[in-house]
């Protein structure tokens, strides 16, 4: 159904705040501020912040190395994400966890994973409690094109059709894994013509436009929270960014005009051309959009500098659970 | 354990198997949140006999059947425990651990430590492993090495059918990931078992017989087989403290360097492959413990370094057993072998 | 192509083969003369014979647990198969691998899997050979309905797709894996369905037809030969005997009438029936061919028997490969 | 090693990361049966640059990208090599092992046992180890005690680009499935190579300086760190004997237990984790041998129980370094830290 302004002022807005938290994680990794990996999630906005919008914070999704965006689409704390990829106490993992492990079960974002296709069968899992409960909830993976080859996301995808789960697959099919492009890795042009193999429906979307991704993932949803068993989205997206980091490598892997003729395509200037059209955002509203979210990237960031690292003696804590059980 | 044996009201035989199915089925009626999903755990009851009655008694719902997929149904146990259920996933057979990998021990075993400490997995992994039924290389090791070296997870393997009621139980109520591991030749075996529910703790080990000469550790199936070459050697005058660990994840060091230091000299046994076995881990424990109390290294009993052969002809030179540990408890005893 | 009647005359030696070797080691594992597990192929040998007969010896095969009729099929010797079950020393594989792990490579038998659908990615990596060998050799992988579920199956057949390797992907769809049936663990009724999602064509084949398979099969290995990559043939077939053994479970899993229709198309009697209408083979020669059949693996269980025991010293044999290398 | 380093004629600097480049270039150079498979190992040259340059040299048949799939990356390695080439096949990072972990050790580490000998497998296994880029717990394990307890397999873990170049060779040489592991900490250390094509053979330790008081028994980036504490131990008049292992399976007993029984006090250093790693092992071995040798346990300097954290602030505390490893050789003498 055709979204609201308030739907498209959240769809704005969440993306904005995707992409300004990326760029300034950008920034402050090429400042050598920034330990460990780093997978920025610009160009992808759409995605994550299309498949959130329908989504309520009862609802789960599990997510991959490229996290943050998830995070941040599910409405995840700036400080507490700024604080744990600097590593800090204050930190969503009291720095335990870093770039790749961020997560906050309270907003029901079941983790960034660095192993690929890792975090599949665990929003399967969580799709299943969602379903003996039968409390309505669905349960989103994320999951790349390239993780669409490795064993653990079929596995999970069949399981999840094979018990009718409440599981929502969102297939981010931004055209390559690391520094290799699709066409060597797979013989098929869009993933989603995997979603027959497992008897799930599956619709390819315009991953760079927002509206859309929002409009498929209501319906996949509402599908999912009758009973009807999960549902495959593809969105066709693209990262603007190297795989990890901002520069992209000496070796060149893509080509200057494929890159820029996706930036003609960006998901926040396509909303942000639709809405003005509509009369829902003139170019000060926007402006004023991103310099709000700007200010509490600054915050966040003091934030993450001016938290405690993270005191040496809770290095063994939290690896087992000590209140309840036998132990 | 004999404490949680005194409480026991009623106590009469039931089998490993037995015990194992009706843990089970109390820890399910008393927590709805538990449930159980494996290949061919519903109908069938699972291909050892572990889960009859459990799909009649509690419903497809909370016993059903999965695909061939052990990396999604060890995840789906994962997630299931992340999002508040109490699930017991099963790996019909040890060997495919290694199938599940990557989903035990990068996910279910980190997800709480990566998270900073906010998750709680209540996930039991149960599964059953062990050699001598002519199963092949496949189909009979035992990889418990593999998973105690992994931080965030708990291993036990049970000997008794009292002891597989009891850590069976304590598994599920656990808040960690835990992985039960029952002998596939021991399932028909026989003991008390009293009929209301109780735990044994995970971590605590328990005297087996008591004895001044050696001290033998083992777990599982090797439990009976260290007693039967016991009672060969009480013959010889050898008198042997035999420690059933019962956990191998933790391992109860208190119970085993005390006995070490009493009788000074040890020997681990296990069916698992001796390089880097378990056997070298109590082996350095117990000598950073007890090292002036030690008179000899600490021995240790295990197979040999290969897959486990098919033929039950090399078979049975493969797997410990009480004639093997016989010889290594003598040989740490420097004891000559009778007759020699 | 129409298959001549040497081609007819050796599909139906070769199921006669598997059928009377498989009912003899289920007599003798009842009767408690075979150690360990024993998962016959009784009722599925048109696929095994009629994927076969397709092949030259120097096209390999990687089998599963079901194994034995593939390698008979392939021109295995009843001497050794049978010692292996036994355990002796003169067997396949010295008797230590057994049922499961029963192989042949002089015959390009890549040896039966006891993990289900770890037998998939090894005969892909054969396929790698052939094509960087350029010999026009071809790979062919069985497989389960069961098996097509777990994640090995799946990146070994993304993988082959991708490289487009000459491998054939052989499913023997027989509805159930062990107790369970099809309809509990996939959404899906055709294993087929999951081709497309790798980019390989697939074809149904009758699997009680071995002709049906055969016409298939020469499809499929000549475009493989000719370097236009995978392809997916699905059998519908079944298993006549228990999971593992001969008598079903006391526990029934499959009713009496599913089990006796396919009974009515045995695919020996089919193929004798057709070849007795073409006026190839009359009851008479049939009988004979059975009867020979059933001398050999007389003359093969007596072989067995009288076969040594492994000598314990040679335990440790055959761990690492000693010769070369600079170990 | 010295004899083959004599042997060599032309030596100059490389890095670890070229030493193995230039090894697989003159391998690949001499068998053309040696192709390199793995995600990002073509075009890209492999993501820490190990195979830069290569399909440019060989061609894209010879070193090519795979999709995302390590179970099929190893097993098309595996089924390869049983089909007469002589593959090498990269897991990005050593966490993945757990992702392949069946393939490796259920199939590849197996084949050959349970067919009776009749198969072959040249088959090497690249990967990179090791902790301290503040990469996390999934993508900083020191996994080689998973590997080593898996009989079939063979395991490498080189500290110099010297041994780097030639137990690669040797590796790709090997009949068997060897695991060949980077440190990702030790890629751009400088060493002498020389120019030539050279074997170090599998399972040979090398002394890297002799010492009266103790043994320190290091591999990998632990070498080198064990060296620093040695250097500052020599301040307070301690002197070690440092034995790089170099091969974790088969491990150098000969060369360990010799310089035990002449120092009589060990200790064993490495990243992974204490608990089942395998200082376990080489600790129990040794007491094996040496038992009456030993005026001390064998100590043990290795990561604590838990994974790997992120936080640099947290990590610093969780690898061994110099001074963890000093401390550690100070307690197994029985000396005071300095100043206490
Ligand atoms: C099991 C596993 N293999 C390899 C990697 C290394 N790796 C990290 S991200 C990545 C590419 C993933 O591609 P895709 O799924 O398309 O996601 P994208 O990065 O494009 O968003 C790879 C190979 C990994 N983290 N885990
Ligand atoms: C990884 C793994 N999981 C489970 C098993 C146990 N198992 C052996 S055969 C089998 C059923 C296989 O079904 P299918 O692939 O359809 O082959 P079929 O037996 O029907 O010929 C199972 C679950 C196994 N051997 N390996
Ligand atoms: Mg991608
Ligand atoms: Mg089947």
């Amino acid at each position: 159904m055709e979204p609201t302004p308030e739907i498209l002022q959240e769809l704005h807005h969440r993306m904005v705040r995707i992409r300004k938290f990326e760029e300034a994680a950008g920034r402050l990794a090429e400042a050598g501020r920034l330990p460990g990996f780093l997978h920025l999630y610009v160009g992808e906005e759409a995605v994550a912040s299309g498949v959130c919008v329908a989504l309520t914070d009862e609802d789960q999704i599990s997510s991959t190395h490229r996290g943050h965006g998830h995070l941040v689409a599910k409405g995840g704390d700036f400080n507490k994400m700024m604080a744990e990829l600097m590593g800090k106490a204050t930190g969503y993992c009291n720095g335990k966890g870093g770039s790749m492990h961020i997560s906050d079960l309270d907003l029901g974002m079941l983790g960034a994973n660095g192993i690929v296709g890792g975090g599949v069968p665990i929003a399967v899992g969580a799709g299943l409690a969602n379903q003996y409960k039968d409390n309505g909830n669905v349960s989103v993976v994320f999951f790349g094109d390239g993780a669409s080859n490795i064993g653990a996301f079929h596995e999970a995808a069949n399981m999840a059709a094979a018990l009718k789960l409440p599981v929502v697959f969102v297939c981010e099919n931004n055209e390559y894994g690391e520094y290799t492009p699709r066409e060597a890795t797979m013989a098929i042009t869009d993933v989603v013509d995997r979603a027959a193999g497992y008897g799930m429906p599956g619709v390819i979307v315009d991953g760079m436009d927002a509206v859309a991704v929002y409009e498929a993932m209501v319906e996949a949803v509402a599908r999912a929270r009758a009973g009807q068993g999960p549902s495959f989205l593809e969105c066709k997206t693209y990262r603007f960014y190297n795989h990890h980091g901002v520069q992209v490598l000496g070796m060149k892997y893509r080509s200057d005009e494929e890159l820029e003729a996706w930036k003609k395509r960006d998901p926040i200037d396509l909303l942000e051309a639709r809405m003005a059209e509509m009369g829902l955002m003139d170019a000060e509203a926007a402006a004023a959009v991103h310099a709000r979210v700007e200010s509490e990237i600054e915050a966040a960031i003091q934030f993450a500098e001016d938290s405690p690292a993270p005191d040496p003696a809770t290095l063994l804590d939290d690896v087992y659970t000590l209140a309840g059980g036998a132990a | 354990m004999t404490a949680t044996v005194e409480t026991a009201t009623e106590t009469r035989e039931l089998t490993y198997l037995g015990a194992f199915n009706e843990a089970l089925r109390q820890v399910m009626r008393e927590d709805p949140d538990v449930l159980v999903a494996g290949e061919d755990v519903g109908k069938a009851g699972g291909v050892f006999g572990h889960f009859t009655g459990i799909a009649e008694e509690f419903g497809d719902r909370r016993c059903f059947d999965t695909p061939i997929a052990e990396q999604a149904i060890v995840g789906l146990g994962t997630g299931a425990a992340v999002a508040g259920l109490r699930p017991v996933v099963d790996l019909m057979f040890m060997d495919f651990v290694l199938v599940a990998m990557d989903q035990i021990a990068n996910q279910a075993a980190k997800l709480k430590y990566m998270f900073g400490g906010k998750a709680t997995l209540p996930l039991t992994i149960t599964t059953s492993g062990g050699a001598g039924l002519s199963a092949a290389a496949q189909h009979s090791q035992s990889l418990e090495a593999l998973l105690c070296h992994i931080p965030g997870l708990k291993v036990v393997m049970p000997s008794t059918p009292y002891d597989v009621k009891g850590l069976l139980t304590a598994c599920i109520r656990d808040d960690n990931p835990t992985v039960f591991v029952s002998n596939k030749r021991m399932l028909g075996v026989k003991g008390p078992v009293p009929e209301e529910l109780y735990e044994v703790p995970i971590g605590s080990a328990h005297t087996v017989q008591s004895g001044d000469d050696i001290t033998v550790i083992a777990y599982g199936r090797m439990v009976p087989e260290s007693v039967a070459a016991a009672k060969k050697l009480a013959e010889e005058g050898i008198s042997c403290d035999i420690i059933d660990l019962r956990t191998v994840q933790p391992i109860d060091l208190d119970a085993i360097t005390a006995s070490a230091r009493r009788t000074n000299r040890v020997v681990v046994v296990h069916e698992a492959v001796r390089f880097g076995g378990l056997g070298a881990e109590i082996a350095s424990q117990i000598t950073e413990h007890a090292f002036d109390y030690l008179d000899a290294p600490v021995g240790r009993v295990a197979a040999p370094f290969s897959p486990v052969p098919f033929s039950p002809h090399l078979e049975s030179h493969y797997v410990p057993d009480k004639h093997r540990i016989a010889d290594g408890i003598r040989e740490t005893l420097g004891r000559p072998a009778p007759g020699s």
